[in-house]
């Protein structure tokens, strides 16, 4: 997993691979690698989303005090 | 001169006269005369002359008499009725009876005069002054001049001795304010027949030096009622009426105003009023610049500590809006820092629920193109079971036909069920028209070999 | 200018400032210039009240011209 | 009665053996002895066919299984 | 502090600049000058009302006596 | 069975031979042969779509934990 | 924190991002950098607030003495 990818890069990557699977572009050979692929841009994603909530969170929490 | 002349004596003859007059004249007159001079002896008795005149001549003349009791008597009367001594030069009804004296000849001895003609003769005399001057527009002259603010500087017209005078002089030297008066008198006479000319000669001087004086003022008093018909005179009315200064009268208790006191700029009933007018006059300039002080004062105030009002509001103004501004902003801030909040909330749900989302289309397409996969894997199989036997299953029925057709075509078969076989020369035959009549065939049957000979040959489409 | 006149004048004068004051038109800019006015010319009247000038002789000298 | 025969070869020769006796000028000692052969050889193909049989649904059997 | 503006002119520009301020017409960076200058402003309308105060007082003293 | 041999080839080659048999292409010596081919790729496919699924599955599941 | 930042620009840049944030035009991203600066801006204003408002309350107070 690549600390380095952006969440919208991840997002994109992501998406295209869930367009390409619903449309059939996809063999059963490759299926597995491109879910596994997906998988860890979830997490990608959602690890991105915690800590940019994380961060967020802080900044305002501190603004309130 | 004849004996037979008698002579008479003077007093024979003027007594004679007497008689016949007397006897001729028994009764009294009443006859109207201008009663030209009064001529009162120290007796008491009088020796008017008395006139007549037309267009200003004379045209009849007599001395008249008035005994002295009969002088005081009409003379009480006049002033009770007319408030005037009987007087010259005024036209008067008299009751008359002729007479003659044998020392001093013929005369009117006057009886009585009746005062109410004389009344009637004032009356008519005011009438025409007051005529006179409204045909001038003098009636309202003295009276529409502006009175001084203060009537200071004050011509007096009356008499040295007049108790009015110095009623008048009290009032105004003893004033307790301490207004300040210059008066300067001219004297003049204030009644009787001398009096009008006396004024309007006063008048004159004043006019000359008018400069130097607010008001004048006549004033008279003392002398009760009587002598004052003589402020009826036209002249004097229209000197007082016509002069430049309001002219201020003070001339006594008469029941019927004079044309004077009607046409002054003012009339007091006293000098003592009149005073007291003037000095009301000094209070009416006097109180509104005490007032002034006051008013100033308690206006002045009132605008500085309006404006220390009006100040201190915008003071305070100036606190509460800058306060409120301030607040406004500070709560603005805050808005917007709650918006920040509520914003990245929601974009954080957003994205989780994008992230759901596009799991479960990862799922779902997954699985989809797996069992897809699957149903077209389990299509081929079956494809494969069912063409591969369906082949097996052709190649059968071939094999069935085939069979079906050897079967057919062996001989044994066929001659079982009745069929011959011919044949020529061991061969079958197949075309006819190789044979000839005479060719010897066989035909061979199931159990049996004929031979025989060709006789007729014919076309079966023939028959 | 006559005396009278004077006194005059200045007893209209004042009842105009006093006017203005009473009706609040006056600024305060203007105010103590006003009511410095309003006391001299008060003065001036107060004085008319209990002063003369008028000399009899001269009055008579006139009047025998 | 040849087992070497391919079930193919039978078949042709077979196909051909009714051509010719359809065609033919056979004689009939020859149509005998041809019909033998013919019979000989639709003995051979049905028992590749069967055996063809047997072995497919064998197979096929094995698949469901 | 200029003593050289008139009391009317400098309550006008006081009024004017509290309705600014009323009317969010000033930003909080113009605030505090506009509140200094107000203050100014205040202070020399104070001070002309004393002073026309102390004027006003002393001619009306002056006339009384 | 080959594992090395991709679900896309052996599903083509499995296609082919379906194909074949219904063209009629195969003769009945060859049929057993080929079923058994067809057989073997049918195998081969259902493990690999299994393995698959099962992985994607595997892959899915930990992404929910 | 720039101090040199006007209250106005400061307010002013604050109000376009909570525009951006509440519009979804920010990227997650871009977000904490951007909530960040939010905060920064509204530290910014606050502080000039506080200062203004002593400031004023300052020359206010003065002037009631």
């Amino acid at each position: 997993m690549s600390d380095k990818l952006k969440y919208t890069e991840a997002f994109e990557e992501l998406q295209s691979i869930v367009n390409d699977i619903e449309e059939g572009e996809i063999t059963v050979d490759e299926l597995s690698k491109k879910v596994k692929r997906a998988s860890e841009l979830i997490k990608i994603c959602k690890s991105k989303l915690t800590e940019t909530e994380e961060d967020v969170n802080e900044i305002l929490k501190e603004l309130e005090e | 001169m004849s004996d037979q002349q008698q002579i008479f004596t003077l007093k024979q003859v003027v007594s004679s006269i007497r008689k016949t007059i007397e006897e001729r004249y028994q009764r009294t007159y009443w006859v109207k005369a201008e009663m030209h001079k009064l001529n009162r002896y120290p007796s008491g008795h009088c020796f008017p002359e008395l006139l007549q005149k037309e267009d200003g001549k004379v045209v009849a003349q007599m001395s008249g008499s008035i005994w002295n009791h009969n002088f005081e008597k009409i003379n009480q009367r006049f002033i009770e009725v007319v408030k005037e001594p009987l007087k010259e030069d005024t036209t008067l009804l008299m009751l008359v009876k002729v007479s003659f004296h044998e020392m001093y000849g013929m005369s009117l001895q006057i009886m009585d005069i009746d005062p109410n003609y004389t009344l009637g003769e004032i009356h008519k005399e005011r009438l025409e002054t007051l005529k006179k001057l409204k045909e001038q527009g003098l009636i309202n002259a003295n009276q529409l001049l502006d009175f001084p603010l203060l009537p200071k500087r004050i011509a007096v017209i009356s008499a040295d001795s007049s108790k009015g005078l110095s009623d008048f002089n009290q009032v105004l030297e003893q004033n307790e304010w301490g207004y300040s008066f210059f008066k300067m008198l001219f004297p003049s006479y204030l009644q009787g027949d001398l009096a009008a000319h006396s004024i309007i000669t006063a008048l004159s001087k004043i006019e000359k030096v008018k400069e130097h004086f607010d008001v004048v003022v006549i004033v008279r008093g003392g002398g009760g009622e009587v002598g004052l018909s003589c402020y009826n005179n036209y002249e004097l009315c229209k000197a007082i009426a016509s002069f430049p200064l309001p002219v201020l009268t003070g001339i006594g208790h008469s029941t019927n105003l004079t044309v004077a006191e009607m046409i002054a700029y003012r009339n007091a009933i006293t000098p003592t009023e009149l005073g007291e007018f003037l000095i009301q006059a000094f209070h009416n300039f006097s109180v509104p610049l005490k007032d002034a002080v006051k008013t100033i004062r308690a206006n002045s105030l009132q605008i500085l500590s309006e404006n220390k009002h009006l100040l201190n509001r915008a003071s305070v103004g100036l606190n509460h809006v800058t306060n409120q501004r301030v607040r406004q902003d500070r709560h603005h801030i805050s808005e917007l820092a709650g918006l920040i909040k509520s914003g990245t909330k929601f974009s954080f749900m957003e994205w989780k629920k994008a992230m759901l989302s596009i799991r479960r289309e990862l799922m779902h397409s997954s699985s989809i193109l797996i069992s897809e996969n699957n149903s077209e894997l389990k299509t081929s199989n079956r494809n494969l079971n069912h063409l591969s036997l369906r082949a097996i299953q052709d190649n059968g029925v071939m094999l069935s036909q085939l069979e079906k057709s050897i079967k057919l075509m062996d001989p044994v078969n066929v001659l079982k069920r009745g069929y011959t076989i011919t044949t020529f020369k061991g061969k079958l035959i197949r075309d006819v028209s190789a044979l000839n009549k005479g060719d010897e065939i066989e035909t061979i049957s199931d159990r049996h070999i004929l031979a025989s000979e060709v006789i007729t040959k014919r076309n079966r489409e023939n028959e």
